[in-house]
């Protein structure tokens, strides 16, 4: 064997700093692991006491409408239906998606397709501004300008499923912008040439063309917008009333699953059924945000097949 | 497409002393089962230039890049590559090591985001070398095989991005000499250069097969025949004639070799 | 090579970012120790009624300032929390609005109760409803939802917009104990911090709430019951009766340190002077006392 | 309707939609920077914040929010950094690895306080960590790895593959080209992701709470001894932010001026968030300028 054939079956320095440069990035995806796996089962273990050790029935937790842990009802079973409090965050959630969509949408096209340099520009910052803004200056404007101005309209306390979905609205709408900006960009540009170049007018082409093509990753910015909608705490909670009632219109108080948690976590004793319950609440959180990831994979995986 | 005979080959065995040599590689892509390159059997000339050519889709750029097993993260590899008595398609084998030895250069020039001297030093200095005269001697002695050494010795520290085209594609063959390699793989490196570019390329190859055993993939027949000894042809993933570059080009013995050369080819 | 130093500091960043993350506890562990060793100071930690945070975090910086050997935390996280936590001996102090008896799923034998202050809540309306004054009767009915109307209370003819506050917290407790006489509250908005209910309050025309007094201000109106205005003064004789003890509970009695601490509170550095200015009433101010079953004793 | 009326009816509709945007946005800006930038003074930002009488500033707070954040981003960094490497340059394209992808996602979608109180329970109580800024830095990593793995996936994935192949093709492990070769390139990219997601860090209340505290010690600024408690640097000290202080201010604050207190702090925070965001737009741009050659 001569020099060159043993250093082709020796390990060099390379083989070293690659064995070095993979134990660092598997420590990391480990650590990131062993987070998400001690949350998960913190939040798990907790949320399911109020099954285990306090034999609430599920299927009443689930579509009980009253609320009241502290107090049993006349068959001796606790209150607590998380109907209301369900019912309400999916209403806000899809409401304030259904709100932001459009508008943002329009403003990706704006910034890709419309005004690219200017649109891109100015609005780009703007919008990462906003994701910036603490939740709670969220919620005392929503507290003293869309509540009073809900009020004005509509009568009542202003509080309600509107006023969630309004402020909601805001707040999820630089998350789909962003991501719809992005899935408007991912769309190569000989698409765009192709079809001007056929003749097609710019709404022709951005509504047969464009939108065609980016729609799993729009639709995958529409969820990702929603996730953020269905855990978002604590500006709901200054808006959306806090009253554990099934909400009958858009302007009456009642309670989202979280505002329910963060009002009340606070005040109640670790280990009894009121505190179980809450996690309870954070465990249908939690395991919903498991579910819009699904659909964001599942979306994102037919996406690819598509192009 | 004419459906040829793809079981009929005419292959030789150069004479010369040979460098790097193949036996019944096959690739296959992905998790797929049908092999992208089969039995690929073939025997490189030491300090020659052998081109590899072939329509798009052939396989002939998915053979050179297995050759040093470039493809390994994509694909999966059968076969032997015998360099100097030992098969490097095996996961005992070192690739980095093999890498050093065989150099590459790809169709797209690829400098990295760094200086030119940079470009160069980088690899050098990830094996040790630190030395600063040496380095700098390296790196004159690069350009110069690669002939960028005049257009570009006051701006060894500028961005190799802001180079012309042609010139990234040269710093590309300087950074892959500096490394000393005993065999360096090209990969229709002129593909994406003007046609004055492309002249000058050829001249540096030219020069540079005095030292180094050059296998090129190229699109480019008369660029194969003005530069190369042997000459590969490749048809839908196999190797069909393989034998001097003028024989190839004059006298084929194989009819999807005789239209391609020809033009009347598809 | 600028560049390569740059990646080489990120990686060193990297490592140290691991370091700390995973020694974190130790190394804090450690600084806790060292502490005692140099200067012996005692660490107190107090959690829990954010009602109660503001004073005892005031107490806990003036008294820092004379005692260099403690260091005091004080943090808020509800009375539950509070609880709780003293319970488990995770803190040394929990404070809390509300009688550890009252609070089911704590063992109020184990625990030792610190009265340090005492707070008087008052019914709030929106203005615009032209009510000054309430029965005690037609509260409980607008709190348990018989009376929907403010003209049935001799207001205008206004709907009622009642807001709760949050189940469980101190403050309801208190209100429901003085008030409901073991009725159940209509369900209703609710929001679990003073100041966001003064400002509901003051903005929803027709609404009722209670506010501590502290937080009573000229955008909402404090309703006097049965003619009894909400003054400090008629807190102490128990004419104003929905008031009441801001605890600072400690598991079994508190050690050296804490009980320093717990004297201090109670002195009249603190009852004569700081009490008064964030709006709590001074316990030696009180004429009578209640204990955890609203029972009060002259 | 002819095309051309589609279109121009179409574009008008976007520019309407748009037009809201930016108003909403404008006002939503103006109301808060306008209704504070009055009570913004020297003193405000200097002087420590005061429990009941008015006057009271932002000193402590801000500092500590730009000092949680500078931890927050020591600790969530590297792994974010190590694992957005392990996804984009190791990871096959497997179901194992789609795992842990919605994992780290549903992580970014957790309600703040749920990961407050776990914070709280684990870190402040079980590993004795107090309420102190490190045991709020670890609660924030929760939020911020999402994040910044995403965005610094997204920067390695765009830089092209013909770098590392270039990388390979000199025999460079791949360790090697990722870090003299990759990050480099994708660094702007990263950087700008690290700053837009220390926004979030900086407006983060209700996972705070719990972890971090919400009383502010006062601070000695002339002690540099980290394990002194009083000292400024020390990271074991409970710490209130600015998000925090506008929260509490708001809810329980009893100060006569809590009104203009909640204004100037939530315009401070905005302007702050302001300054990072060009902040990260000029490094970036310098940066990439400069690896291009001004190209």
């Amino acid at each position: 064997m001569d020099d060159i054939q043993k250093k082709l079956m020796s390990p060099s320095k390379a083989s070293r700093e690659d064995i070095t440069g993979r134990i660092i990035s598997y420590t990391c995806i480990a650590a990131i692991i062993i987070l998400v796996i001690s949350i998960l089962y913190f939040i798990t273990s907790r949320g399911v006491a109020t099954f285990t050790t306090n034999h609430v029935n599920l299927w009443q937790f689930l579509s009980g409408e009253e609320w009241n842990p502290g107090t049993l009802n006349d068959h001796g079973q606790p209150q607590v239906g998380a109907l209301p409090m369900i019912v309400t965050s999916f209403s806000v959630t899809i409401l304030a998606a259904l709100l932001a969509t459009p508008f943002a949408i329009a403003v990706a096209l704006f910034m890709t397709d419309i005004a690219p340099k200017n649109g891109a520009k100015f609005l780009q910052p703007v919008i990462e501004l906003l994701v910036g803004i603490p939740s709670v200056v969220y919620g005392f404007i929503g507290l003293t300008v869309v509540v009073p101005a809900i009020r004005h309209i509509f009568g009542g306390t202003g509080s309600g499923i509107l006023a969630g979905t309004i402020v909601l609205f805001v707040m999820v709408l630089p998350t789909i912008t962003s991501l719809a900006v992005d899935a408007l960009r991912a769309v190569p540009a000989y698409f765009r040439s192709a079809s001007l170049a056929l003749g097609a007018t710019r709404f022709q082409t951005i509504y047969k063309v464009l939108l065609r093509a980016a729609m799993p990753r729009l639709l995958t910015a529409v969820i990702f917008g929603m996730a953020r909608a269905f855990g978002e705490a604590l500006a709901v909670q200054m808006v959306i009333g806090n009253a554990v009632l099934m909400p009958h219109n858009l302007v009456t108080p009642t309670a989202t699953l979280t505002s329910q948690l963060t009002t009340n976590i606070g005040n109640t004793i670790m280990g009894t059924l009121p505190n179980n319950a809450l996690w309870s609440l954070a465990l249908i959180l939690l395991l919903m945000s498991l579910v819009f990831n699904l659909i964001i994979r599942y979306i994102g995986k037919r996406g690819e097949i598509k192009s | 497409m004419q459906a040829y005979d793809l079981s009929q080959t005419h292959i030789v065995t150069p004479a010369e002393e040979i460098a790097l040599s193949t036996n019944q590689l096959q690739v296959y892509y992905g998790n797929s089962k049908h092999a992208s390159m089969s039995d690929a059997s073939l025997s490189f000339p030491r300090f020659q230039i052998t081109a590899l050519i072939g329509a798009s889709g052939s396989g002939k750029s998915t053979y050179l890049r297995s050759l040093n097993r470039l493809n390994d993260r994509i694909a999966r590899i059968k076969g032997e590559i015998i360099y100097r008595h030992t098969n490097i398609n095996d996961s005992k084998v070192n690739v980095y090591e093999v890498r050093k030895h065989i150099g590459m250069v790809f169709q797209k020039p690829n400098p990295f985001a760094k200086s030119i001297s940079e470009n160069i030093t980088f690899a050098l200095k990830a094996q040790g070398i630190t030395n600063r005269q040496e380095l700098k001697q390296r790196v004159e002695t690069s350009l110069k095989e690669a002939a960028l050494w005049d257009e570009v010795k006051d701006d060894l520290n500028k961005s190799a991005l802001a180079l012309s085209g042609g010139q990234q594609q040269r710093l590309c063959i300087a950074r892959a000499i500096a490394m000393k390699p005993d065999i360096l793989l090209l990969d229709e490196p002129a593909s994406a250069l003007d046609p004055i570019s492309t002249t000058k390329l050829e001249v540096t190859l030219k020069e540079l097969a005095k030292n180094y055993t050059i296998i090129i993939v190229t699109h480019n027949m008369q660029q194969a025949s003005r530069i190369s000894t042997y000459t590969a042809f490749f048809h839908l993933g196999h190797v069909l004639e393989y034998d001097r570059t003028e024989r190839i080009f004059q006298t084929p013995m194989i009819q999807a070799t005789h239209d391609y050369v020809t033009g009347n080819f598809g | 090579m600028h560049k390569k130093t740059l990646v080489s500091t990120l990686v060193a960043f990297s490592l140290t970012g691991l370091l700390l993350g995973g020694c974190g506890s130790k190394s804090s562990q450690k600084s806790a120790s060292d502490d005692t060793k140099a200067a012996k100071v005692t660490k107190i930690t107090a959690v829990g009624s954010t009602a109660l945070q503001p004073l005892v975090e005031q107490a806990a910086q003036d008294y820092q300032a004379s005692n260099k050997n403690v260091n005091l935390t004080v943090q808020g996280g509800g009375s539950g929390t509070g609880l709780s936590q003293v319970q488990q001996g995770a803190v040394q102090v929990g404070n809390s609005d509300i009688f550890a008896e009252q609070s089911s799923g704590i063992k109020a034998d184990k625990l030792v109760d610190h009265k340090v202050a005492v707070v008087g809540m008052a019914p709030v309306v929106n203005p615009s409803t032209g009510v000054t004054n309430v029965s005690m009767a037609q509260l409980r009915d607008i709190f348990t939802g018989k009376i929907t109307n403010w003209k049935q209370v001799g207001g205008k003819d206004q709907k009622i917009a009642v807001i709760n506050r949050a189940q469980g917290s101190g403050t309801r407790a208190t209100f429901e104990g003085a008030v409901l006489e073991g009725k159940k509250a209509v369900t209703s908005q609710e929001q679990d911090s003073n100041g966001t209910v003064q400002k509901l309050v003051s903005s929803t025309p027709g609404a009722i709430s209670y506010l501590a007094f502290s937080y009573v201000n000229e955008k909402v109106k404090a309703l006097s019951i049965d003619n009894v205005k909400p003054t400090d003064k008629n807190v102490t004789s128990n004419k104003w009766t929905i008031w009441s003890y801001e605890h600072m509970y400690t598991k079994g009695q508190p050690d050296k340190a804490t009980e320093g601490f717990l004297k201090y509170m109670s002195s009249d550095k603190v009852q004569g002077s700081l009490v008064n200015k964030l709006g709590y009433i001074s316990i030696h101010d009180m004429k009578v006392t209640k204990n955890a079953k609203n029972v009060v004793t002259k | 309707m002819t095309p051309h009326q589609s279109d121009r009816i179409a574009t008008q509709l976007i520019n309407l939609l748009v037009g809201i945007v930016v108003l909403i946005l404008l006002f939503l800006l103006g109301d808060i920077v306008l209704s504070g930038f009055p009570h913004i003074s020297w003193h405000f930002l200097t002087s420590p914040s005061s429990s009941f009488s008015a006057g009271g500033g932002v000193r402590d707070q801000l500092f500590n929010s730009l000092y949680l954040l500078v931890l927050t981003l020591i600790i969530s960094f590297p792994l974010a950094l190590g694992s957005a490497i392990y996804l984009s340059e190791y990871a096959g394209d497997n179901w194992f690895t789609g795992l842990i992808r919605t994992a780290i996602e549903v992580l970014s979608s957790l309600p703040s306080v749920v990961v407050g109180l776990f914070g709280y329970l684990l870190f402040v109580i079980e590993f004795h960590m107090g309420f102190s800024i490190l045991s709020g830095a670890i609660a924030l990593t929760f939020f911020n790895l999402p994040l910044l793995v995403r965005s610094i996936e997204g920067s390695l994935h765009a830089v092209p593959n013909s770098q590392r192949e270039a990388g390979s093709a000199l025999g460079l492990s791949n360790w090697r080209t990722i870090r003299g070769i990759i990050l480099p390139v994708a660094l702007p990219g990263i950087l700008t992701g690290i700053i837009l997601s220390a926004g979030r860090v900086f407006g983060e209340a209700a996972a705070l709470i719990y972890t971090a505290g919400q009383s502010a010690p006062l601070l000695d600024y002339s002690n540099w001894n980290p394990t002194s408690s009083s000292s400024f640097l020390n990271p074991m000290r409970p710490a209130e932010t600015l998000a925090v202080h506008i929260w509490k201010v708001n809810t329980e604050g009893v100060t006569p001026d809590a009104v203009s207190i909640s204004a100037g702090a939530s315009a401070v925070l905005i302007i702050v968030i302001l300054i990072f965001n060009f902040g990260a737009r000029a490094i970036g741009n310098q940066m990439y300028k400069k690896m291009t050659g001004g190209k």
